[in-house]
């Protein structure tokens, strides 16, 4: 595997590279040179089955990390390759071409992501949602919970108590909360 | 069936389908459901009896509850004695047994073959998530009240309710229908606006399958 | 390829006069030509497995093109495990594949071990091997059944999904729970296995393999099944990669590839399976491919229920679950379930929530590229028996 | 196509002669498996409403309920679980979770109802028909949800502690602390029982957090002495914790420790937000008598609500029985200092040496203050009263400890008996014998006490320390006499004592004559508790002031006298121990201010 890192790092360069298990790597690439080394890994080094293509939301540092997993029957090692790419207005080259089912993984991320794959085909149309109108569900910012309460209509009557609280209420209401600290223009 | 009635269904379809855009309307309801009354009372006890005892099931696998309609299914349960039996249209069927959750895009032909079944119609409920959103209950993409959207007949407790826990559930409803409580379709069509208003807060996209026949 | 892939099975001869012009790979279809007939199968429809649907475009009953429409079952795993502490998210992972849900709740324990480092106690991973293998005969049991259904022989179902039902009875002893076990708990497993059941056990192998004797020669060694079966879709070898096939689907087209042998988990890799493939690649290779692997589940569970330990914990020493964070990282995890590999691709950033979890279902691509791929140029009848054949899985593919 | 496969489907015919599998009534003759998962029941004489099973439920399925019949007392809140079956799944993680092991699931799986409202219950308290099923899901010993074992906390070695008074326990570190901080469940019970009811769960979480600077805001919310009860606190917390029904309870004297141990004393006023603070923003003034844990905690939160305090104390340093009473080996006293010193530089006036009723008499603070604030505590020692009690060789521990304090020299019999089984007791057996260890290099001191070995009132520690630093704990006998030759002691005769209160938990031992047994010794010391000294109170003082008929001093809920200008707390009113003193000094301020506002 340091081999094969190397080989790669001679090609272009790797931004980092850290073994999580025996069986299973990730590498971190460049986004213009995405396609490179995937083509690479798929003809040349025998990483030629795609497990996946998926995205994680880091929205603090607004980008998401695209992770294309690749599998050697070989060697018989999991290899993933991380990709940082902008949040706003999201997109990706389209690895549609190096795999004939990469598309369904694209189009999954356009409709749960945002994330846009230009030439992707069917990359436009509808996956597992029908006549969404917010934003796209699988960004961390959108709020599934808040969504189902405003939309769903909750079964009501039901309340609940904090122990802490209703303690407090039952048997230490009048000790009173610490003092404040008074100051001079008080 | 003459103009007149036909000019009749159309005024209805208008009413019921108001606010949705032109070419959604004729897939929003085919129909507006009429109301049916018991017109004779020893005669409808008859055909209450008769109607328990041979509930033709949609065999809809809405949820993961429908996985248990298949145990039910075989000899070691045998449904067919209880005169229950699966029917692969919903024009055929009874009794809807609605498995679990029902995401958006389900709930909306879980409506469509409820309107398409022919009454009188039963609708049974299984598990948490049919009755308050169970451990979907946030989840954007799944509803947590059923009886928001169709009427419900007898709701099952379980995640998911066994195969003896869904016979017990069809006995309910046989006794109920027995007594003449089932009256979800009649429901239905007198708080078919209510219904429909539910149903559209939630269903943004109206359209149906395009045929080309 | 073998020869089986030609149509002299297929008991009709294809009129290409009729098929739709080709333009770059892609047919021209002119509904508007009344040539073609916009036919859906699903989601309400007796033919297709689980809550999917299938839009068809027939010419006469052959189909000239399909596109998959999934979301039936959308409930967004994903997203509610990202609002959930990692011990909360282990009851919601079963309902991801109901006909084996135990994979699922591997694949989450092990992923979160692994970012944790968590070493799982020997006895507990006997267990946990003991109740992936048995969830694999269920599920094959009930593929069994519903590869029969889709072909008209309603018998078999009734056999092999009745005979499903006494391994959820044991299922139900050793777990709790009939359907949905959640016996995998991070860490280890929640229950040691009852009084008596080895033996109820070993009884019931007996029993499956004298059913399966009888599937054997009703359904296998069936002349109109053969016929049926045989040469319908066939997947390619070179199709295997281009698809990103796994499992029996893969197996039956000469891949090479089993995860328990390749990357062997859990206790796999003292256990001895054996690498089960067919050449052929098409539904029948596929069907007695499962068949065969059905028989090697049951050796594997008889030699488990002899090698698990009686005594020894059952959960690593964990800290309070409650309070639960995993230290930042990625990891995938993945398992042979009974349609392939099955994984779990799990970011934690720090917190006592994942930062996002994946499920990569094994027929993510078979019920779709594949699917697609395959119903062209097949009969109507047909697409049931194949999509059964595919072994899809609507839940797992959108979660 | 061959023949074999058209013939062969034809053996199937051989399964019409077979029996069928069908089940006559599936309902009635198929129960759930004996663990199986289904409605849950609560058993309402273990249940302690601590919440984890809401806490833990994904599906928000479970409420907290006010039960009818469930009182909220201490270490119970008198909440019950209901729970939504139109939430709930099945996987029983409430009851892995439940650390009393209360909450349990039935083997029954069968509820049908026409309304979905119906689908709401409270196990244990609506009837149902599974509540006494007997089989059903429980709870495997094998596993644990919750973390039940504490992290160790480190000491000295016996050796290496018994000639010394170096602090014994070593504290947490970070990690140690993070993770015993883990374990806390957050349900709140400790909080109620806690006399001074701080935040604990909050400074818990600001631990896991490892956020210090907030940890020590929560603290300071209501404790001024987190030192002091980091160290030797009582923590009745810790008796209710919910963890301690399966387990080891929550470090929690000890995480509060790590935290003050974690901050410098000069970081104090920044991260309390005191470092600009103005005294005499009132221009009122409180005295206060006693720099003991009461009147300093007065003091402390006096001084942030802008009051000038000045504090009387009799002895040449601040702490009161903190450092007088209490051994250096537990509680060093650089660390009462840290607090103190704090308290201090907040503009509270300490004048040592001073003892009211002496120096200086109450009418005149009375006079030149706006209010005082009385923490005198208990420092009288009390007597057993058996014959030979009043010889000069038989002491009271609380005189001996203050005298350790003190530096004074004590002389140290080879052979001593101490008379007492609480925690002041053991302070003074291990501090004579060490004691006896530096002057004799052997230790040959013996407690004996009325009650038995398990209803001992020291902490079970403290005895088992004392044990391993050679001290001879033989608790369950009654002193009958001191016997005393040639105006010398020579040692405590006594019974064995059967039981110490009667049905009505009132004090009332019983003995068996029969059972005799002597302990030679040449000094006892007594230590059955102690008493308070009220002489600093003036006759005139005295006979306005209203007493309870046990002697004690009558005082409102805000600690306030009958005289109104006079407030009162500490060992003279509750405890006695630290964080009650601190908890009425708290209170007794806030009452102080109300008192001055309305003046």
């Amino acid at each position: 595997m340091e081999q094969l890192v190397k080989r790669i790092n001679g090609m272009i360069h790797l931004k980092a590279y850290n073994r999580q298990r025996d069986d299973l790597f990730f590498i971190t690439v460049e986004k213009s040179q995405l396609e490179l080394v995937l083509s690479h890994l798929k003809n040349n080094e025998g990483f030629t089955h795609l497990a996946f293509l998926q995205a994680v939301d880091f929205l603090e540092d607004s980008k998401f990390q695209l992770t294309y997993m690749l599998y050697n029957y070989d060697i018989r090692v999991n290899l993933g390759v991380k990709v940082l790419i902008a949040r706003d207005k999201a997109e990706m080259t389209s690895i549609h071409k190096l795999w004939a089912h990469a598309w369904q993984y694209q189009r999954e991320l356009h409709e749960l992501f945002g994330i846009n794959f230009p030439g992707s085909p069917r990359v436009e149309e509808s996956f597992v949602l029908e006549g969404w109108e917010e934003m796209p569900p699988m960004r961390r910012d959108f709020d599934t919970k808040e969504y189902s309460e405003r939309t769903f209509y909750q079964r009501p009557g039901r309340s609940t108590n904090d122990p802490k609280e209703y303690m407090k209420e039952k048997m230490y209401k009048n000790y009173a909360a610490s003092p404040r600290i008074r100051r001079d223009d008080e | 069936m003459n103009r007149k009635h036909i000019d009749e269904i159309e005024k209805q379809m208008k009413l019921a389908n108001e606010g949705l855009p032109e070419e959604e309307r004729k897939f929003f309801a085919d129909v507006i459901p009429t109301r049916v009354d018991p017109f004779n009372k020893y005669w409808e006890q008859f055909l209450n009896w008769a109607r328990s005892r041979s509930l033709w099931m949609l065999a809809f696998g809405t949820g993961c509850g429908s996985t248990e309609l298949r145990p039910l299914m075989t000899s070691r349960f045998d449904m067919a004695r209880f005169g229950i039996f699966p029917r692969p249209t919903p024009r055929q069927a009874s009794v809807f047994v609605v498995g679990g959750y029902a995401s958006i895009k389900t709930i909306k032909r879980i409506i469509r073959s409820y309107e398409q079944m022919q009454g009188p119609k039963y609708v049974i409920a299984l598990g948490s998530c049919t009755i308050n959103g169970g451990m979907y209950y946030d989840s954007y993409n799944t509803i947590n009240r059923l009886d928001y959207y169709i009427p419900v007949d007898v709701y099952i407790a379980g995640c998911m309710p066994r195969p003896e826990a869904l016979i017990a559930g069809f006995n309910r409803l046989k006794e109920k229908i027995v007594a003449g409580e089932c009256e979800g379709m009649n429901e239905y069509t007198d708080k078919f606006d209510w219904f429909k208003k539910n149903q559209k807060e939630i269903i943004k996209d109206w359209n149906m399958p395009d045929y080309n026949w | 390829m073998s020869n089986l892939s030609e149509s002299k099975y297929r008991g009709y001869e294809a009129d290409r006069s009729k098929y739709p012009r080709m333009e770059n790979g892609k047919p021209v279809i002119d509904l508007e030509s009344h040539m073609y007939t916009k036919l859906w199968q699903g989601p309400q429809h007796p033919g297709v497995t689980g809550n999917m649907a299938v839009e068809l475009i027939v010419n006469g009953d052959e189909i000239v093109d399909a596109k998959t429409h999934m979301g039936y079952l959308h409930r967004a795993f994903e997203k509610l495990m990202e609002r959930r502490r990692y011990i909360q998210c282990f009851p919601l992972v079963c309902r991801i594949c109901v006909p084996e849900p135990d994979t699922n709740e591997y694949c989450v324990s092990a992923a979160m071990e692994d970012l944790a480092g968590i070493q799982v106690p020997e006895r507990a991973l006997w267990l946990r091997t003991l109740n992936l293998e048995m969830s694999r005969i269920g599920s094959y049991l009930m593929w069994l059944g519903g590869q029969a259904g889709s072909l008209g022989m309603g018998a078999i179902g009734q056999w092999t999904i009745g005979m499903r039902d006494f391994w959820l009875d044991l299922f139900e002893e050793m777990t709790g729970g009939r359907v949905y076990h959640m016996y995998m708990i991070p860490g280890g497993v929640r229950k040691t296995l009852p009084e008596g059941f080895r033996d109820r056990a070993r009884e019931l192998i007996v029993t499956t393999r004298k059913l399966l004797y009888d599937v054997e020669n009703t359904f296998l060694s069936n002349a109109i099944i053969k016929s049926r079966l045989q040469g319908l879709g066939v997947i390619s070898p070179e199709m295997v990669d281009e698809y990103g096939i796994v499992g029996p689907n893969a197996r039956a087209s000469g891949m090479e590839h089993d995860i328990r042998i390749n990357n062997p988990y859990v206790k796999y890799g003292e256990l001895d399976v054996k690498m089960l493939t067919s050449t052929v690649g098409d539904a029948y290779a596929r069907a007695e491919l499962r068949y065969r692997d059905l028989h090697q589940s049951l050796d594997l569970v008889t030699e488990i229920l002899n090698r698990i330990p009686q005594d020894g914990p059952i959960q690593a020493d964990m800290p309070n679950l409650l309070n639960w964070k995993i230290p930042a990282g990625q990891t995938y995890v993945k398992a042979e379930s009974t349609r392939g590999e099955h994984g779990f691709y799990m970011v934690s950033d720090g917190s006592d929530k994942p930062r996002r979890v994946f499920a990569r279902g094994a027929s993510y691509t078979h019920a779709i590229s594949v699917l697609e791929e395959l119903a062209v140029n097949i009969s109507i009848s047909d697409l049931a028996g194949l999509m059964v054949s595919l072994h899809t899985c609507p839940p797992e593919i959108e979660r | 196509m061959k023949l074999k496969d058209v013939l062969s489907p034809l053996r199937v015919w051989e399964r019409a002669a077979k029996k069928p599998m069908t089940i006559k009534d599936p309902i009635n003759d198929r129960p759930g498996a004996v663990n199986y998962r289904g409605f849950h029941k609560n058993d309402f004489s273990k249940c302690i409403g601590c919440g984890s099973c809401e806490e833990i439920c994904q599906n928000d399925a479970i409420d907290l309920v006010p039960v009818e019949g469930q009182e909220t007392v201490e270490g119970d809140s008198g909440l019950r679980p209901m729970i939504d079956y139109g939430r709930c799944c099945w996987c029983a993680l409430c009851v892995d979770v439940c650390p009393t092991g209360a909450l349990t699931m039935s083997n029954e799986y069968t509820w049908i109802a026409d309304n979905p409202e119906d689908y709401r219950f409270v196990p244990g308290a609506d009837k149902t028909a599974w509540q006494d099923s007997e089989k059903g899901y429980t709870r495997s010993p094998d596993i644990q949800i919750l973390d039940y074992e504490r992290v160790d906390m480190q000491e000295l070695e016996p050796e290496e502690r018994d000639k010394s008074f170096i602090e014994i326990v070593k504290g947490y570190n970070k990690e140690q602390a993070m993770k015993e901080a883990e374990r806390c469940l957050e349900c709140g019970l400790c909080i109620a029982t806690c006399p001074a009811h701080m935040d604990i769960p909050g400074y818990i979480a600001a631990i896991r957090d490892d956020d210090i600077d907030n940890a020590l805001r929560i603290l300071y919310e209501t404790n001024p002495m987190p030192e002091i009860c980091g160290r030797i606190c009582t923590h009745k917390c810790e008796t209710v914790c919910a963890l301690h029904n399966n387990g080891d309870p929550l470090a929690i004297r000890w995480l509060k420790r790590y935290i003050v141990d974690q901050v410098p004393a000069d970081k104090y006023s920044e991260i309390l937000g005191t470092d600009h603070l103005e005294d005499e923003v009132l221009n009122r003034k409180v005295a206060i008598i006693g720099a003991g844990p009461a009147g300093l905690s007065a003091a402390y939160y006096l001084a942030i609500m802008g009051y000038k305090t000045k504090v009387y104390e009799a002895l040449p340093d601040p702490g009161g029985m903190v450092r007088y009473g209490i051994p250096e080996y537990r509680l060093p006293y650089d660390q009462i200092d840290k607090d103190i010193d704090y308290i201090r530089s907040l503009g509270v006036e300490i004048q040592f040496n001073t003892r009211v009723g002496t120096d200086i008499t109450l009418e005149e603070l009375h006079g030149s203050y706006d209010a005082v604030f009385a923490g005198t505590g208990l420092h009288l020692g009390r007597s057993t009263r058996v014959p030979g009690a009043d010889n000069k060789r038989v002491y009271f521990a609380t005189d001996l400890l203050r005298e350790v304090t003190l530096g004074n020299e004590i002389d140290v019999a080879e052979n001593i008996v101490v008379i007492g089984g609480g925690n002041v007791a053991m302070d003074i057996t291990r501090t004579l014998a060490r004691l006896q260890n530096l002057k004799y290099g052997k230790v040959q001191v013996l407690a004996t006490c009325l009650e038995a070995e398990d209803i001992m009132p020291a902490d079970v520690e403290e005895v088992v320390e004392a044990r391993e630093e050679n001290a001879v704990i033989d608790p369950g006998w009654g002193p009958k006499e001191i016997e005393i030759r040639d105006g010398k002691v020579y040692g405590l005769h006594v019974v064995k004592c059967l039981s110490v209160f009667d049905e009505n938990g009132r004090f009332s031992p019983k003995f068996d004559e029969d059972q005799k047994k002597f302990f030679k010794a040449d000094m006892v010391v007594e230590s059955i508790g102690q008493g308070m000294d009220l002489s600093y109170l003036s006759e005139g003082i005295k006979s306005d002031l209203k007493f309870s008929p046990r002697g004690r001093i009558e005082v409102d809920d805000s600690f306030q006298s009958s005289l109104q200008w006079l407030f009162v707390g500490g060992d003279i009113i509750q405890g006695p121990d630290v964080i009650h003193g601190i908890a009425n000094g708290y209170i007794a301020a806030k009452g102080i201010d109300t008192y001055l506002n309305k003046k």
